[in-house]
């Protein structure tokens, strides 16, 4: 049922998926819990993987310039010299992947493209976070009438389809800038993380150690601060991780619908393959596969982790 | 003979990663016909587990079961799985603790009863309904007919335990476990339950093995009652020698910390050191000799057997407590 | 289950009216807009003056709110800016290819994916079970019009073994009836019709089916080991039922409980995957008429019906998750 | 490829005999199928059905209320114009009229009609009929009405009661003979009587269907029976539906056209607006010809048999200098952008097969052409040094260019402008990239307000010219190029257009382009890109136009 009259009883059966999710990933809460639940995960093959996946995208993303060979932007004569809009040169000295449909070094562009990539989907999963967390933690610490306010605000938020409000939202954007995606695909989750912070607040403040913190006079502030939020927060991060991921998926499909960054000289991953992948893909295939391949692993990546973090932290499965 | 004979049933959790544990060491006991049998011991002493090991419901993967469970002269154990489940619900009837729990949610009450017979009795659904009707109403569910369609949720604690009774004894089965039937239950109803099973099983001849904690549900029931300690049966004995005079240490803990209001009053309450989940510095030996005031070196080293006692009961302790010298 | 409907009709009346006011004066807050996009570049300025005065652009925005409001009480969205048409026409047009292919879809993410799912979990642990994680994971990791785009190069154009896009064969000239192309052959008797629009419908179901798909196989996967550990299922044993009965009176009834939610969810995904899949496929739906009414020149009086629709949708979406839920759980019907 | 459909074929049997089975059930009652006989794929040297793959919607039928190609492809097949293009040129022939001649003023036109012509609903084409669309088209009533004659308002400047409407009146001198008469002389005429949104429709059926009731609705306009169901001209082929669920327009081949008879049956033009799918429909033999594929799939599809016709480029691509920007007011500086842009390399590597570097505004088909205009061949040095003169070093400019839109002379606006900023920046100049959706303010931006100090835009002629090209970019003030008044220019323009005489109008015309681009320069011309169109082996007697308005009666389907 949905608890204050909601808009939608679908958004209801989110938001009840994400507060159950909630209670299991902070109920017990504490310090111990992460310990142990560290524990499991480093016992844990997928979520290695993912982890290294992770790390691996990290570390190409923070020295892209140490690894790429050349300036992703810069158009080199001796590609554009055999370059035509229906041939592109392969690989050849010093460009090992060849060129892209602009005469510019394709492996750079890879590279640098891990991180535009990260840029984007760590913009896109931090903003959304920034606003849900704050708006959650408002609805969880204060309640009341504000409580009410922002919960309705989220279900009408939950009541579209992420991507279809995506789109809307980049339509309706006066211009489109690499903002204008950022911000979409952060937008879609801020109810997201909203609901799942105010969630795990409010099994916080049933807990023992809040109730005996209250028990013993502590500030209603410090108890928020000190003892709901960093509890709170490790859902949050679990929801993080996940949500990385379909941000740089929505990111792409928005460029492939033609929404997306209008710049084409930013070296992203989403944008080659919804752009020049798809539109050179029988000129040159790896201008599609590549890209394709890149996110699907960091997709991966985070889907891996997350899941993993998610079952870790599940006091279920204890032993 | 007796109906049930368990011969040195020994249960091993193996799971990957941590060290096999012995949850069930080499018990022994048997159950005469339409005798009514106690396993106690505190939690985790391996009381369910060894319910569970009889019933042959414990999961195939990481659990090794050894020994023989004799009913009537068959090994259950060695059963094929289809030809247990012929048994069980039809030969072998079990109560759970949690009544909630263990009844399906989403299935209407009526149908939950109503399967067993089916299953075991090739009843047609409408025969095995009215059947169930009259199950209910045995079992003390006021308007059973109504019931019949109600779920679960709808029901009180009490009135879903003896759900769970109307199914453990829908075919008549001749052994009846009860693995902590009472727990879950308000004192006021623990009480109605248990007078309703006894009732029960002495209408219908069943034996029943009770499983429990609790020495008082015992003394209000069991013929005979096995003590068990960290998977081993530490003491047999009839209930009234029991009561009287508890030879193992553990046993006689266990009663000192039963408050009783007719000896000294004001006085504290005994209590048992520490827990059972103390591991034991010595492979071999008593288990309970961390925790027992009574320990002498025989109880460390070499392992201590279970001997018969005089009065048909046995006992598994290097210094008992002493008995007053039968006058 | 009366009053839930009710308040269901409520909150669409709700949340419509907040729509239409905030989508009306957002639009008409951005520029471009129904001038600029009914304009070619021929336009000298003095056409641009009368189509506005044409417009009523010159109007008080509150006095264009008010014919606005006026129209759509009379279910009056305007005309479309690209084609002319009525709005309402385009959309019931493209409505019933969206619904075709969301239905294929779902039936092929439900039909494979409860058994998959239920599968795994028998076999936890095991190598059929971590393959299908595996592959589920990447179907949820994969750009699924990169996916369509793929499935489509390889099966229309290396080995032609389906057709590369629209619903039906050009020329084929079958009889409108409903819209629904399948159902439409079937009525009448246009055997090779639906047959041809089934052929259609082959890829682009399995493309948007490709990320619920996933998602089911998962939930019923946890769903089930989540009941496999339950009492009653312990208790079902003790009573030596069947296997076959314990599968499928017990364990199934209850591990579909949080899969109907799921595909309720999915459901409102699925809107999203169309527009992806319907671009790839050129599949003229509701998804393909965002992105026209987008891209194909900000046809502003398309996109607020659609932005309408799509909440209606949700909402009655909603409502059928609800009532199915309330049919297969028993503790939801009570309350 | 056979093998594979025949393949496909046996599959579909297979659904369909389960179809069958799963319709025992549900069969009961039915609609009855009122189609004729099904999808006949008839692929005789003569007849059959031609499906033409078009690239978007048509908005209506009408002809007057149009102004884009994808409506006039279906009007092109269905209405006559009273003068025609020669297939595969933008010279005029005789259409409606078998000929016509003007007064020395250039004011009055005489138009011989071609006798026994039948509109399709079997009335005659006759000097009133003539007569009656130019006067439904000057006294149009209603804002809503004539704010969709693009055209019209173009061309002849305005409607009955406007100070500069260029129609005065048309009379029938005898029921061959019919005598159009102007306020003033326009460079426009003759050619502009062979646009496609001047086709003479039936006045009967224009009645019949009121063709003049436009009415506004919301955002836009409902059309009338005539535009949408009942369009009635004298061509080719008559109306047979638009299906607008599976985007197909059917017309059929009209058996008493006075002009070559349609070769095939039935023309369908299939609306596939995504480029690569059209390519694939064609591949999968669905479709027997596209317009407009993708630009880097020319050579594949070649190379697998297809046949891709080149338009011959009747277009232009431009980078817009703004010149509310003070710098750009500086000639050096416009002249440094002409020099710093490697326009042949663009061509190369961007521009659509068959493209070439545009040097002036006009392609060289066009009257007035001047082949000694200013180069401006690359050259850096030139372009930097000319900055510094001007003291314009680090120079910083905002460059609008559109997304979301493809053009036949720009295919790819972001990857054009990111080529182009890219050269720029070589210069030394500071290029800031301002993207705009086509429709969601590109063009309001540019056009309306100048918001730019650059952008790309382009042009597809409508007609053989000058003014057409030249006279609409800078014929007049334009926000786009920088709201003053460019007296010099647009006083020379004027005059050019205003010239009868051909010879002198060629002359006036050439001087104009070689002052555009060594003394004007509000512009650097690109490059001519001719938009492509491709069939499969079997189509014959399909003629390219310049102006993108083929006509396909001339269409056969061999075996």
């Amino acid at each position: 049922m949905s608890g204050i009259g909601g808009i939608s009883t679908l958004a209801d059966h989110k938001r009840r998926r994400i507060e159950e999710l909630t209670a299991r990933t902070s109920e017990a809460g504490g310090v111990s819990l992460i310990r142990d639940a560290g524990r499991r995960l480093l016992r844990n093959p997928t979520a290695m993987v993912g982890a290294i996946i992770i790390l691996l995208f990290l570390i190409i993303a923070i020295f892209a310039p140490l690894v790429a060979p050349h300036d992703p932007v810069q158009r080199f004569p001796e590609l554009t010299k055999d370059l035509t809009v229906d041939s592109i040169p392969g690989a050849t000295a010093g460009h090992p992947l060849g060129s892209d449909p602009l005469g510019r070094d394709f492996a750079s562009r890879m590279i640098y493209g891990a991180r535009q990539t990260l840029f984007v989907g760590v913009l896109a999963t931090f903003i959304g976070l920034l606003f849900g967390v704050v708006l959650g933690a408002i609805a969880g610490a204060v309640g009341g009438w504000l409580d009410v306010l922002i919960m309705r605000l989220t279900d009408v938020m939950l009541a579209l389809p992420s991507l279809l409000l995506a789109i809307t939202l980049v339509a309706l954007a006066s211009r489109s800038t690499q903002w204008t995606v950022i911000i979409a695909v952060a937008v879609v989750n801020v109810p997201i993380f909203a609901r799942l912070l105010r969630g795990s607040m409010l099994a916080q403040r049933e807990s023992d150690h809040v109730l005996a913190a209250r028990a013993l006079g502590v500030r209603r502030r410090d108890i928020v601060l000190r003892h709901m939020l960093p509890n709170s927060l490790t859902a949050v991060i679990v929801q993080a991780t996940l949500t990385f991921a379909v941000a740089i998926l929505d990111a792409a499909a928005l460029s492939f619908l033609g929404l997306g960054d209008p710049d084409i000289n930013r070296a992203e991953w989403g944008l080659m393959l919804g752009v020049d992948g798809v539109r050179y893909f029988e000129v040159r295939p790896e201008l599609a596969y590549l890209p394709a391949l890149a996110i699907i692993f960091v997709a991966l990546g985070f889907t891996l982790l997350g899941e993993s973090m998610r079952e870790a932290l599940d006091p279920k499965n204890r032993r | 003979m007796p109906l049930l004979d368990v011969r040195d049933l020994s249960v091993v959790f193996q799971r990957k990663g941590a060290k096999p544990f012995t949850a069930v060491d080499g018990v022994n006991f048997t159950v005469e016909p339409g005798q009514t049998v106690g396993l106690v011991g505190e939690s985790g002493c391996g009381k369910s587990v060894t319910s569970l090991a009889i019933m042959g419901l414990l999961p195939r993967r990481g659990n090794k079961v050894s020994g023989e469970v004799r009913f009537e002269d068959t090994d259950l154990l060695k059963l094929r799985p289809q030809e247990l489940r012929d048994r069980r619900g039809r030969d072998i009837g079990m109560i759970f603790q949690d009544p909630l729990s263990s009844l399906n949610p989403v299935l209407p009450l009526g149908l939950q009863v109503a399967e067993v017979l089916e299953r075991h009795q090739g009843r047609t659904r409408q025969a095995a309904l009215r059947e169930a009707r009259n199950l209910l109403d045995a079992v003390g569910i006021p308007d059973p007919t109504r019931r019949l369609k109600e779920f679960p949720h709808q029901l009180s604690g009490g009135m879903r335990q003896r759900a769970l009774i109307a199914i453990a004894l829908a075919c008549k089965p001749r052994l009846l476990i009860a693995d902590e039937p009472t727990t879950a239950l308000d004192v006021t109803i623990q009480a109605q339950i248990l007078t309703l099973l006894k009732q029960l099983v002495e209408e219908s001849g069943t034996a029943l093995v009770m499983i429990t904690h609790d020495l008082g549900v015992v003394a209000g029931l069991c013929d005979t009652v096995n003590v068990l300690y960290a998977g081993k049966v530490v003491e047999r004995a009839e209930r009234h020698d029991l009561f009287a005079e508890p030879r193992h240490p553990y046993t006689h803990g266990l009663l000192q910390s039963v408050p009783r209001l007719d000896v000294d009053r004001g006085g504290r309450l005994h209590q048992i050191r520490g827990s059972v989940s103390d591991n034991i510095p010595w492979p071999e030996g008593c288990a309970f000799a961390p925790r027992c005031d009574r320990v002498n070196d025989a109880c460390i080293g070499e392992t201590v057997p279970l001997e018969p006692t005089f009065r048909g009961g046995a006992l598994r302790c290097t210094n008992p407590v002493p008995q007053e010298v039968p006058a | 289950m009366v009053r839930v409907i009710l308040r269901r009709l409520i909150q669409l009346v709700v949340t419509l009216i907040a729509l239409t006011t905030l989508v009306f004066f957002w639009l008409r807050s951005l520029p471009g807009g129904p001038v600029d996009a009914l304009l070619g570049e021929r336009a000298t300025p003095q056409t641009r003056e009368l189509l506005t005065r044409a417009l009523g652009y010159d109007q008080p925005i509150w006095t264009q709110y008010g014919r606005f409001v006026k129209n759509v009480v009379t279910g009056n969205f305007g005309n479309s800016i690209r084609t002319g048409e009525p709005v309402m026409d385009v959309i019931s047009r493209s409505f019933p290819a969206t619904i075709e292919l969301a239905v294929a879809a779902i039936i092929i993410a439900i039909g494979l994916g409860i058994p998959l799912g239920y599968i795994a979990a028998r076999y936890r642990g095991r190598m059929l079970d971590n393959a299908t994680i595996i592959v589920t994971l990447i179907g949820i990791s994969i750009p699924i019009f990169f996916l369509g785009y793929l499935l489509k190069d390889l099966l229309t154009q290396n080995i032609h073994i389906f057709p590369p896009s629209g619903r039906i064969t050009t020329g084929m000239d079958n009889t409108d009836v409903t819209g629904f192309f399948v159902l439409d052959g079937l009525l009448t008797r246009e055997f090779d019709a639906t047959a041809d629009a089934l052929w259609h419908l082959v890829l682009p179901a399995i493309t948007l089916a490709t990320i619920p798909l996933a998602i089911i196989i998962r939930i019923t996967r946890a769903s089930v080991l989540d009941v496999l550990d339950e009492d009653y299922i312990r208790t079902a044993d003790a009573k030596g039922l069947r296997n076959t009965t314990i599968r499928k009176r017990h364990v199934l009834r209850n591990a579909l409980l949080p899969v109907v939610t799921t595909i309720g969810l999915q459901t409102g995904a699925l809107l999203a995957g169309a527009v992806l899949t319907e671009k790839v496929y050129n599949w003229g739906g509701l998804g393909t008429l965002i992105t026209d009414s987008i891209s194909g020149g900000r046809d502003y009086p398309v996109l607020q019906a659609l932005i309408l629709l799509a909440a209606v949708v949700f909402i009655v979406v909603n409502l059928l998750v609800d009532l199915s839920y309330a049919v297969i759980d028993p503790r939801v019907r009570v309350q | 490829m056979r093998a594979s459909r025949m393949q496909a074929k046996r599959l579909r049997t297979v659904i369909t005999a389960g179809v069958i089975a799963a319709l025992t059930i549900g069969a009961a009652g039915c609609a009855d199928s009122d189609r004729d006989s099904g999808g006949d794929e008839g692929k005789a040297a003569t007849g059959g059905t031609f499906i033409f793959a078009g690239a978007g919607d048509p908005k209506n039928f009408d002809p007057i209320f149009n102004d884009d190609g994808e409506s006039f492809r279906p009007i092109r097949q269905m209405y006559d114009t009273l003068i025609e293009h020669k297939p595969g040129t933008a010279e005029l022939q005789g259409g409606l009229a078998e000929s016509w001649s003007n007064d020395p003023t250039g004011k009055i036109w005489t138009f011989k009609l071609r006798q026994g012509v039948k509109f399709h609903d079997g009335s005659a084409l006759d000097a009133a009929a003539v007569c009656a669309n130019f006067d439904r088209w000057y006294n149009m009533k209603g804002d809503a009405a004539q704010s969709q004659m693009i055209y019209y308002a173009d061309v002849f400047g305005g409607f009955a009661g406007s100070p500069d409407a260029v129609y005065d009146n048309c009379k029938a001198q005898d029921p061959a003979t019919a005598v159009v008469t102007m306020k003033k002389y326009k460079g426009a005429f003759p050619g502009a009587f062979a646009l496609t949104a001047f086709s003479i429709a039936s006045p009967t059926a224009m009645k019949q269907y009121d063709a003049d009731k436009v009415t506004q609705n919301g955002d836009s306009f409902a059309y009338s029976a005539f535009a949408t169901e009942h369009p009635t001209g004298t061509g080719a082929f008559t109306y047979g539906g638009w299906n607008k669920a599976t985007g197909e327009i059917t017309l059929n081949k009209n058996p008493d056209y006075f002009g070559e008879k349609a070769k095939v049956d039935k023309l369908i033009i299939k609306v596939i607006k995504d480029e690569n799918t059209r390519k694939q429909e064609l591949r999968a033999g669905t479709v027997q010809a596209i317009d407009f594929p993708a630009p880097a799939d020319r050579k594949a599809l070649a190379g697998e048999g297809y046949k891709v016709l080149d338009r011959p480029a009747f277009n232009i691509l431009y980078l817009g200098l703004n010149q509310k920007n003070p710098k750009l007011k500086d000639l050096r500086v416009r002249q440094a952008i002409a020099y710093a842009i490697n326009r042949a390399q663009l061509v190369q590597t961007k521009g659509p097969g068959g493209a070439t570097v545009a040097d002036q505004f006009m392609p060289n088909t066009v009257l007035g052409y001047a082949p000694d205009v200013q180069k401006y061949d690359y050259n850096l040095e030139k372009a930097k040094q000319l900055l510094s003169e001007a003291g314009a070093t680090g120079l910083t400019l905002n460059f609008y260019y559109p997304t979301e839109v493809s053009r036949p002379y720009m295919p790819n606006p972001q990857e054009i402008f990111t080529v182009l900023a890219n050269d720029l920046q070589a210069a030394g100049i500071k290029v800031n990239g301002v993207p705009r959706p086509w429709n969601g303010g590109f063009k309001d931006d540019v056009q309306q307000f100048g918001k730019q100090d650059l952008h790309i835009l382009g042009w597809t002629g409508d007609y053989n010219d000058p003014g057409n090209f030249v006279g609409t970019f800078f014929g007049r003030e334009k926000a786009e190029f920088g709201d003053q008044a460019m007296t010099e220019m647009f006083t020379a323009i004027g005059k050019a257009d205003a010239t009868v005489d051909q010879a002198a109008k060629k002359t006036a015309w050439e001087q104009v382009n070689r002052d555009l681009a060594a003394k004007w320069l509000p512009a650097v011309p690109l490059w001519h890109a001719p938009p492509a169109l491709v069939t499969t082996k079997n189509v014959e007697g399909l003629v390219p136009s310049p102006l993108t308005n083929e006509e396909f009666n001339t269409v056969t389907l061999t075996k």
